[in-house]
């Protein structure tokens, strides 16, 4: 059934499963819902119900699986359940830093209105990071989109780009690090997923509680209006044909009343539980989902008046009122008493403050409109009785292994194999989309993505920073769904290792097709047994995340992209050299043994269909090594390091060449094949630029710890961008200059096809 | 011939920008202000033998370019 | 001695020009809100941080400009105090008619975070920290830096040797080639004895240690020590 | 009363935006457009007893607010 009986129906009049239907509910979850409340809903009841069950909120899905994510650690402060996950910087200090994070998705708004979509993406997770009393200090965001060629990707690339510049600049939050890769996957569903972190005092942490009867509930920021109703239940279903009519009106976002609020917000933390008791951000499914959260987290219910609610267009309905997701809107529960001194504070930054109901103890979420009661439901069991899924799901057919043919044909144009790799839009530079964004606003940038492995970010007025990166190798994943999700994490770790930090917490964002599809539940399930593996291993709890299911249009669907973003800490920030300029004759030597195969390999996607055996990668011997780059970044004669990832070494040679903006060159040690050691990706390791001085030490130190080494050449000796293979003879050869001209023309071209092309 | 294009948010979709110079109107004593949109106003010179062929190319030109069709809504006139 | 640092709602600079002050150049800093009516009696110097004040909506620094503790700023800079505004400060000025022109949307309509070379080029007491036709490098954040005044008032600044800072990059006109500015103009002087500079580029981004480079120092530093001087004549 | 501020920018003044509305018209194939100018348009209800009070109200708060004479010329209309 379409949407609009549901339309027509008012208030209090009473549903049918086929209404239940209209809100995303299936008829068993209609009738479990009856059986809860003991009889049948109202419109605004049924509204709240299919919110909170939808697939966005309750996880019903997924969450079976996430269960098994490690998230315990001594470090960790707030695990997953409340609005960011909150990680102990400084273990040994009572009232020392700690860090609020999280990644969250915004794809399927962003496909509808890239600008905007991807803008409000980016308010909706600096919201739930300063909900819980943190300032935002650091943002990154990774990002997939349809092949070049596709005819809608540059203006969602250009829209997306605009938008998250255009919130996170004003905000005022630095956007250090993206990752855009490009794929026909992605050209019905691009992937916008937004992160954020903020820094916080670990006794200063806030939660979501609506605790303590009688407390004043105050809603504060923007006007409520017509935005987005069924936000979540969208993001609850897959785009098709003949659907368009039924999309919500889009969500604008107001960076600058964010960035009202996020003032405003740390005032009220600043005076503590002296007027404040819980507070929450309106994210997906707006006012329902604070409201029921936050009375079921501490086990109370809630009176509401909702005409007490401010309203920006006249004639609101209770159930558009419940249900609406306008942006940058906070609920929270005062002090007795205190609503005036609340109400000060908020008006000092010009914003809207109301009391609109108080704490109740009888644990049942009561909404009043125009003097009647329209909404009577439990708190907990809405929030904690969600129904819950063991989708069936089949394991992931592992693809063929190369065979030699495929390696074969391969090798006969080495060059254009090589020029392949260092052109295509997903290794490209993406100084383009980089520039876009304020990177140091805050003034505490060391190290951006457009510079470094990861990035780096002091904590203000201390010498203290956190390390940060967003990763994901989706086509690794679309081989091997598991082993491409502990890569993703190894990716992140070895990247703050290469800047000198340890890692200690990781937000992860689930992006696959229909959880409806058994082969899909399969690729979700194997990745988040990728993730737990990879973090038990590795040490590093996972502290909060984000499910988006139903990326697919038709029967096509997203590569599986579990993206995973690492935290890690440097203590002191004199060891990490600050991005110490390189210079010719500075030595590159690579750390760690080489790749001896092509599987899994990005030199090989689309040449040789689904093919490629991703080996298991030796956890405990990568994380040896990446401590052991960690150990050599900070301090010495190392004065930058690179993770070999999407690309292989030749990729990361390039890239620490044109970062330097110094040419290189490199041969490679005897007995070593080509094209599995410069483009190979089925192992990790590291180069390390050292200077001259250096060599012998760091090759001492790799040589002591049994960890390989090879030094392969120097940067700025020649002109001309050269990998040479075993026998030293030349293989690749390329005026280094035009190599970084074409390669930085990428992205750039890609946007003025577009307006070509729509021509 | 001119013509000249405005381009709306839809009802509905939420103006920032007029909020906030309705409020700065406000703070400068302008207290009977209201409902304040800002909107985008395009102008230009177009190759057309007539009025009706200049609309409907402008028209045109508003839906490939000038408005975004999800949140904006648009009006075009020949000005001479 | 303190150098007061105005906050306007959307100010996103202001805790980076403090540190810079404080941590940087060794000063004392205070944060001032916009809607004071007075500066406090010790301010010795104004900085009008970047940002987007009032979100930058319908013109950038057009609601600030417009803000309750403007004439006291206004009355300070007629006094001869050093006054300072980056970025979205520098559109403040401007707004404010405290400094001549405005500053439209880049050419190209994008925003720019980069690093630019800037040639130092006006007299001033808050430039004698530079070497006369200095070079140095420091980096903008803005998407609406693209200087203009009336060709009277640019001939007017050359003249007076009012032009603080250009883009040294720039294209066949002569102007900025990074936004479109005017002469690839970056920073203008002001005020009754040179005392105020507005400038696109962010001096405080590029004055610790972590920073990698001080370029923004002698900006900095300058601002302290005329005020300084000024206490002690 | 509903009245109708267009702000435009004064003819000596670049207007980035228009020239780059002008380039993607033209690379879209509308190569007869030409002179594009893009301008704000503000629209707000006024409490004002008639069309003249209406207006002398708008222009002032142009003056004061809606415009920046240095770079930008104002016309009011009173729309009802
Ligand atoms: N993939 C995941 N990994 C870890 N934690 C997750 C994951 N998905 C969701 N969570 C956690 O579940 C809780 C609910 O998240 P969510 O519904 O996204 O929050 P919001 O209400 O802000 O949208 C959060 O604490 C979140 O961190
Ligand atoms: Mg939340």
């Amino acid at each position: 059934m379409s949407k609009s009986a549901l339309n027509k129906l008012k208030d209090t009049d009473l549903t049918t499963s086929e209404h239940g239907q209209a809100v995303g509910l299936s008829l068993d979850e209609f009738e479990r819902a009856v059986k809860l409340i003991g009889r049948v809903p109202n419109k605004v009841e049924l509204g709240c119900i299919g919110a909170m069950w939808s697939e966005h909120c309750s996880y019903k899905s997924s969450r079976v699986h996430l269960k098994r994510l490690p998230s315990a650690g001594p470090r960790v402060l707030v695990g997953p359940g409340e609005n960011a996950g909150v990680v102990d910087v400084e273990p040994g200090n009572p009232q020392g830093w700690a860090v609020a994070f999280k990644v969250e998705s915004h794809n399927h708004p962003s496909y509808i209105e890239p600008y905007q979509g991807a803008a409000t993406g980016v308010g909706g997770i600096l919201r739930d990071v300063f909900t819980m009393g943190a300032r935002p200090i650091a943002a990154m965001n990774l990002l997939r989109f349809g092949r070049v060629a596709h005819p809608k990707t540059p203006s969602l690339v250009d829209g997306v780009v605009r938008g998250i510049g255009g919130y996170g600049n004003c905000f005022g939050v630095p956007t250090v690090y993206s990752s855009a890769e490009f794929d026909a996957a992605y050209d019905g569903n691009v992937l916008v997923n937004a992160f954020a972190l903020g820094v916080l005092r670990k006794d200063r942490i806030w939660k979501g509680n609506a605790s303590g009867v009688g407390n004043p509930v105050m809603y504060v920021g923007a006007k409520t209006g017509r935005d987005g109703i069924h936000g979540a239940t969208m993001a609850s279903d897959s785009f098709s044909a003949g659907k368009e009519s039924e999309r919500p009106t889009v969500q604008v976002g107001d960076p600058f009343k964010e960035k009202l609020l996020v003032e405003a917000c740390l005032e009220l933390f600043e005076r503590g539980a002296e007027l404040l008791v819980g507070i929450q951000d309106m994210g997906a499914a707006g006012l329902t989902s604070s409201l029921f959260e936050m009375a079921s987290r501490a086990g109370s219910g809630v009176v509401i008046d909702l005409d007490q609610v401010p309203a920006r267009e006249t004639g609101m309905t209770a159930y558009e009122l419940m249900l609406s997701e306008s942006q940058e809107r906070m609920v929270l529960v005062a002090q007795a008493g205190k609503d005036d001194d609340v109400r000060a504070i908020f008006h000092k930054w010009d914003l809207d403050c109301t009391t609109i109901g108080t704490v109740s103890d009888d644990g049942v979420v009561r909404l009043r409109k125009d003097g009647v009661e329209v909404c009577v439901l439990p708190a907990t069991p809405l929030a904690d009785e969600a129904p819950r899924y063991e989708r069936p799901f089949t394991a992931p057919a592992r693809p063929e292994p190369l065979t030699r043919v495929d390696v074969q044909a391969l090798k006969k144009n080495p060059i254009q194999i090589v020029l392949d790799v260092l052109l295509s839009p997903s290794t490209a530079p993406k100084t383009w989309i980089y520039k876009q964004y304020d990177r140091e606003v805050g003034a505490g940038t060391l190290m951006d993505g457009t510079h470094a492995a990861a990035a780096l970010v002091r904590i203000p007025e201390t010498q203290i920073a956190v390390a940060l990166a967003l990763c994901c190798n989706s086509r690794q994943c679309s081989l091997d769904p598991h082993e491409g999700a502990v890569r993703a994490v190894v990716e992140g770790v070895a990247r703050i290792s290469a800047v000198g930090a340890v890692a200690v917490g990781v937000t992860d964002c689930l992006n696959y097709g229909s959880p409806l599809v058994p082969e899909q539940m399969g690729q979700l399930a194997a990745g988040v047994d990728g993730i737990a593996h990879a973090c038990r291993v590795l040490e590093v709890p996972v502290v909060s995340g984000n499910v988006s299911l139903y990326n697919q249009t038709d029967d096509q669907s997203v590569l599986p992209t579990p993206a995973v973003g690492v935290v890690g800490v440097v203590d002191d920030l004199a060891t990490v050299a600050p991005a110490m300029p390189l210079k010719a004759g500075d030595v590159l030597i690579r750390i760690g043994a080489p790749p001896t195969s092509l599987e899994g390999s990005f030199a090989l996607w689309g040449k040789v269909g689904r093919k490629g055996a991703l080996p298991v990668l030796d956890l405990a011997a990568t994380s040896i090594l990446c401590g052991f780059v960690r150990d050599l970044r900070r301090g010495g004669h190392v004065l930058d390091a690179r993770p070999t990832l999407l690309g292989g070494l030749a990729q990361c040679l390039f890239d620490f060449a044109r970062c330097a903006d110094l040419s290189a060159r490199a041969t490679l040690p005897v007995d070593e094949d080509f094209f599995a050691s410069f483009l190979g990706e089925e192992r990790l390791c590291f180069v390390v630029a050292v200077d001259n001085q250096g060599v012998f030490d760091v090759q001492r130190r790799c040589a002591d710890a049994g960890i390989a080494s090879a030094v392969l050449g120097a940067l700025g000796v020649s002109s001309s961008f050269r990998l040479q293979d075993s026998g030293g003879d030349v293989v690749f050869d390329r005026p280094f200059q035009k190599l970084v001209d074409d390669a930085e023309a990428v992205v750039p071209d890609l946007i003025a096809s577009g307006r070509r092309r729509s021509a | 011939m001119r013509a000249r294009v405005i381009v709306r948010l839809k009802p509905g979709v939420l103006d920032p920008q007029g909020a906030a110079v309705e409020d700065a109107l406000h703070t400068l004593g302008f207290t009977g202000a209201s409902n304040v949109r800002v909107q985008k106003l395009i102008e230009l010179d177009v190759d057309a033998a007539d009025a009706d062929a200049c609309k409907l190319l402008v028209l045109e030109m508003a839906d490939q370019l000038l408005r975004n069709p999800v949140i904006e809504d648009c009006g075009v006139e020949v000005l001479q | 001695m303190t150098v007061v640092v105005v906050t306007f709602p959307g100010s996103n600079c202001d805790r980076d020009c403090i540190t810079a002050v404080v941590e940087g150049a060794h000063g004392a800093a205070l944060r001032v809100f916009h809607k004071e009516h007075e500066l406090p009696e010790t301010t010795t110097a104004v900085i009008l941080p970047g940002g987007f004040s009032f979100g930058d909506y319908l013109r950038c620094g057009a609601m600030a400009a417009r803000s309750n503790l403007m004439p006291a700023i206004q009355r300070f800079v007629d006094a001869g105090g050093p006054v300072v505004g980056i970025c979205n400060g520098f559109q403040i000025l401007c707004e404010a008619g405290v400094l001549p022109g405005a500053l439209l949307r880049n050419r190209d309509g994008r925003f720019h975070c980069e690093e630019v070379e800037l040639e130092v080029s006006g007299d001033s007491p808050l430039l004698v920290a530079y070497q006369r036709n200095e070079n140095i490098v420091l980096p903008i954040a803005h998407g609406e830096g693209n200087y203009f005044a009336d060709d009277d008032t640019i001939a007017l600044l050359e003249r007076e040797r009012r032009i603080a800072f250009r883009y040294v990059a720039r294209d066949e006109q002569g102007h900025g080639a990074i936004n479109g500015a005017k002469k690839a103009i970056a920073g203008v002087v002001g005020g009754p004895q040179r005392n105020v500079i507005g400038l696109m580029p962010h001096p405080e981004r590029r004055s610790l240690d972590l920073h990698g480079a001080d370029d923004g120092m002698p900006l900095l530093e300058a601002l302290l020590s005329y005020s300084e001087h000024r206490r002690h004549s």
